[in-house]
């Protein structure tokens, strides 16, 4: 597995602040989740959730390479790439509670979360769905020469739908600043990698569109952010889209916080995925580095938690939607 | 025949284990069916019973799970291709509407394609704008596609049993909030061919023409009325394509007041069709304009309140059917 | 504003002309509409006039014309995507329904999408059952999207450019079979707003709603009509989505009788719509039920003889007219 | 280039009548092609025509190896398939005349020619569609175990669409025996194959599928038999799916007998390709190797000249469909 964290270190040191801000997105993406998970299983929140835990550093990695102006298109499990990507707890909750404080006024809830002033450009309940999206992002970047990039996070079991290989080789055709993010978590919903496709490694599909294809370690925030800083790069160079292959892995099961309705996953194989949990890994760097206090990785989880209080509080306390509205942003007037 | 309870998605399951077990050249395949007997359940335990030559559990590529029912369906075989959710259409659509449905009457009539696809529809699980719509309305638009909404576990065990015996391109879309509704149901082995509505109840004052999950809630409207002395008919036209219009007028002769009522958008949906035959063929006999309740034009909306207010329901039916009574 | 004939395909051209000249976020992106300027020569010329960055040929990859049009509308550009023929809508339809256009509503209003679509639909050329379709019923039932047909060559350059103008995700059907028809041109840049229907004839003792090519055949069977002394009112809705139902209502409560004659297969057609609605907000100033006459519940077959019979034109809409002004 | 030819020459010599055989599939073709677009030209045949003509070694090399009761797919330029795959020439042309005695009875026209008795299972006007189709029709194969393969033949652009790396996947999971055969005429329309993708050789597909990619020299029909064989034999043992490409070219253009209305290709690229003709070369082949002499050659043409004139005169005298039969076989029943 390439890791160009070591070979990077000299040009982008880890620097402190790095560290900080990797751990802040993982922790909060964490936090959010499990507690929104919590909150749908007692039957508090409506709907059903796909949670993003154990993936973290995907989302993080990418993303802390990114700015504003950068899109990205997400999966139905959006709400990591959303946080990571800058939103803010309140209109999250708010939409999760299909309230009009809400990033999407309560019409979207967890599968249609966006932030257009984040450059969030939305998850997708359509497996793949937000593929073909961000190569149109892309497209907008070198339309107007603004030095922009998009990404595209989707999981393995999407580089098996058609939109995949369409959406890759258009930008590669094009040239299109735009990086595809395979997020490898081993599973497409109940099915094994070995059972929808016949590699190891998914980023060897890059050979059919004639761009580069990187695998990096999905448990490691630092190093999934240098090969995403070496993708915009090129990107931004003119040169055209990567193809990333993160290895991760999901925590719960491919929809809510229960456990495994059918064992399709051995649970010793959970168990050595969490011994590599990207958040323990980037606080030990961080101790191990000198870099950040234990102290101070315990301050971003409280202050974590006391933002989760604020957006649930606030989320509750917000208006529901009024059906009077129903035929509202159908339509652009 | 020996009858009992059980769920609208255990009556399709005990449909597909005993049509399975009948005809060897039935096989099903789909995103998860085989391992985890599907998302809604509704395949659970075909796996272990028929082994994985004839339970195929696919990558998510829908094109090719039905474009791979159409060449099996070619040679003879019958596939149940799965679909998950209804919304998923769009990404298969050409290998249904210019492959499966075409394929019979472009090549002459010299292929059959006994293809079945399965699938899921229906709002109302806070599930959003991509993951709750009906769309039969496109389904049944299509020539050479037979398409049928069981609105009862009865149903839904004999309409499946139904589509993988007609020799045509057929799809069974069950309703995902009716999979744990429980009716009586037959142990035996039956079918229910498509094109033939359900009088799910007599009446005289007015019919109600309901579709999928909307007969659940017409029953209750019917209910209610009944108790205010107004006598309800309710049509179940089971399928929408082919459409049993006779069963319909005849009832719309009797009664001289109908409403169509669905969960699609309005605009467009199987209900202007059922609305314009029926103006059609018994003008005459009309008292009142046919009247349509329907979602409204827009996605299906994720908060519960918005949802519940986009999905038309008893109180609803029950209000539009006073209206059509009052019209002189 | 000077006014000369050119031909239906030419009007288009000049549309797509002078509204890239006017508007630089506007692009054209699709299969051979740069390099060959579209198979229909729709698109002749741009490519000189607007350089590789604004007419840009792709592969053969639907979905990802249609979702990069998504992608670079929802940053704010106005793409132009062209689906060549309306029967591929089925490899590109997830793109049009579930993302282009619900984006806006269930993203709460963030986004909007001012996306073109062109194609071409429409038989009549021996392109046989993949080639010669007519699916706007389809596009019509979906929420978000807006769909014109224009049936003149004014309209199909109006059309273009209110399309193109217009913040929502539209589609601008061409008929394949009028590519040639010529008719009166203004040269200057004017567009049509979507939702405006055309009283293409004035008339009295019927009405007849006539969707693209049809508003031609039903123009013909009018002056034939009219030598026989019945005086033919002809209705083109231009857009069926969003859809002009006033102006239709206007006449048929003039002339209370009503003919809607389309293309498509008439089962779950735009005509049921259309039919509904009349008989809902017109029913007492009926004198006959509102007919429709349309393509028989088929695929379109290849052999001219066949196709002609499918197809609705003039002398049977001739016929009709008369059998429903015989309706007493 | 790999041609295994010389190779396989022990295993599986070049017979006289291998030669004979491959030599009349493709001139079956070409003449049946030439006419036919003639008669399109002058307005005797309605509808309009994708020419195989240059690519005939393709379908012929690889039908060759397959039997009645394997099973085919094409595609909008299908002629040459079914006509190596053994269909008539009365109802091939009665099709293309919309006659009821056609194979589709008049209903499907050029584009829809099919042959249920001789494992033609349909030409197809969806780019695409019908690689899916000759999936399920392994499947079927596998599924009664009957020994039988599929093929699918498309073109270079085919395989930029969905439903291409959907179908290849998919047999590749499920190690389907079905072949795929992209016939690359360097063209998708007007485009060459180097503005709708980086690739210069398209096997290199073959490895997002974990499947091997074979090339092949289009024009050597003797040399797409080898292949074929070694894909089918493959694909019998359970091994599961080829990917093969032959490098070819179509002589007219994209649609038609005319020549080209804008110059997306060098006349000379068009000379030179001819000067490779796969009839000129099988031609060669057999009367070098002294397998076959010039006059057994010329027969061939002639009699496909007769039984081309019989074909049409069998099409014109054939009676129309009638459109009270309109409805006729859209649903069976
Ligand atoms: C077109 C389509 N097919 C199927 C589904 C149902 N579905 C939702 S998530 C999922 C699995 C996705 O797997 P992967 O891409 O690996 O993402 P992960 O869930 O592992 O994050 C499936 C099949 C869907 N939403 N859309
Ligand atoms: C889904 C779809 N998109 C576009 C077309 C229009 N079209 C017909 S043939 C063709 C080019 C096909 O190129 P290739 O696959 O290389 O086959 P060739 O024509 O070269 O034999 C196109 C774009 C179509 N028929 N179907
Ligand atoms: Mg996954
Ligand atoms: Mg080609």
């Amino acid at each position: 597995m390439a890791t160009p964290t070591e070979a990077l270190e000299a040009v982008m040191p880890t620097t402190r602040e790095l560290v900080l801000d990797l751990h802040r997105r993982m922790v909060r993406i964490r936090r959010f989740e499990e507690r929104a998970g919590k909150l749908v299983e007692s039957g508090d929140m409506p709907g059903f959730l796909h949670l993003y835990v154990g993936q973290e550093a995907v989302a993080a990695g990418v993303c802390s390479a990114l700015t504003d102006a950068d899109q990205i298109t997400s999966t139905h499990r959006g709400h990591g790439h959303a946080i990571a990507k800058g939103a803010d707890f309140r209109p999250m909750f708010a939409e999760l509670y299909g309230k009009t404080t809400g990033y999407c006024k309560g019409r979207g809830g967890s599968m249609h979360i966006v932030d257009m002033n984040r450059g969030m450009l939305g998850a997708n309940a359509i497996v793949g769905g937000g593929i073909p999206i961000a190569v149109g992002a892309a497209f907008a970047s070198q339309y107007r020469g603004d030095g922009t990039v998009a990404v595209s996070f989707f999981g393995d079991g999407a580089t098996n739908i058609g939109a995949f290989h369409e959406s890759v080789n258009m930008a590669a055709v094009l040239n299109l600043p735009v990086i595809f993010v395979i997020e490898n978590n081993g599973y497409a919903e109940f099915t094994p990698q070995d059972r929808h496709m016949k590699l190891t490694d998914i980023a060897d599909r890059a050979s059919s569109y004639g761009i580069p294809g990187v695998i990096v370690d999905g448990m490691d925030a630092l190093a999934v952010r240098d090969v995403a800083l070496v993708a915009i790069e090129r990107a931004k160079r003119g040169e055209g889209p990567t193809l990333i292959e993160a290895k991760t892995y999901r925590y719960f099961d491919h929809q809510g916080i229960k456990g495994m309705r059918i064992l399709y996953r051995d649970p010793a194989e959970v168990e050595a995925w969490k011994t590599r949990d990207a958040i323990n890994l980037i606080e030990a760097i961080g101790v191990e580095r000198g870099l950040v206090s234990a102290e101070e990785f315990a301050e971003i989880w409280a202050q974590t938690e006391a933002d989760i209080e604020d957006g649930i509080e606030f989320a509750r306390n917000s208006p529901d939607p009024d059906p009077v509205d129903i035929l509202d942003d159908v339509y652009t007037s | 025949m020996t009858t009992r309870e059980l769920t609208y998605v255990k009556a399709f399951n005990e449909g597909m284990h005993q049509v399975m077990a009948e005809d060897p050249d039935v096989f099903l395949i789909g995103e998860d069916v085989a391992g985890y007997g599907g998302v809604f359940h509704m395949f659970d335990g075909l796996l272990t019973e028929f082994g994985g030559t004839r339970v195929v559990d696919t990558p998510i590529s829908e094109q090719a799970i039905i474009g791979l029912g159409v060449g099996a369906a070619a040679r003879g075989l019958r596939p149940v291709c799965d679909l998950m959710f209804m919304d998923f259409v769009g990404v298969a659509m050409d290998q249904i509407f210019n492959q499966a449905a075409k394929m019979k009457y472009m090549f002459g009539g010299n292929v059959s394609v006994p293809l079945t696809i399965t699938t899921a529809g229906g709002a109302g699980m806070s599930a959003a704008a991509q993951h709750s719509q009906s769309l039969e309305a496109w389904l049944a638009h299509i020539p050479g596609l037979k398409v049928a909404m069981p609105a009862s576990p009865y149903d839904a065990k004999g309409l499946i049993v139904g589509a993988i015996r007609d020799d045509n391109p057929t799809i069974v879309v069950l309703n995902k909030k009716m999979l744990g509704v429980k009716g009586p149901v037959p142990e035996e082995l039956y079918s229910i061919p498509f094109g033939v509505a359900n009088v799910v109840r007599e009446g005289s004052n007015a019919t109600i023409v309901a579709i999928g999950r909307m007969v659940v809630e017409a029953e209750k409207a019917a209910a209610n009325l009944e108790a205010a002395g107004i006598s309800v008919e309710i049509i179940d036209p089971r399928s929408v394509q082919p459409l049993d219009i006779d069963t319909i007028l005849t009832s719309v002769k009797k009664t001289h007041r109908v409403l169509v009522v669905h969960e699609a958008v309005e605009f467009g949906g199987i209900g202007a069709e059922i609305s314009s035959q029926i103006q059609e063929s018994a003008f005459d006999y009309l008292d009142a304009p046919v009247t349509r309740l329907a979602a409204p034009f827009a996605p299906v909306p994720f908060a519960p309140i918005l949802e519940n207010a986009y999905v038309p329901d008893a109180p609803r039916i029950e209000a539009v059917v006073r209206r059509l009574l009052e019209r002189k």
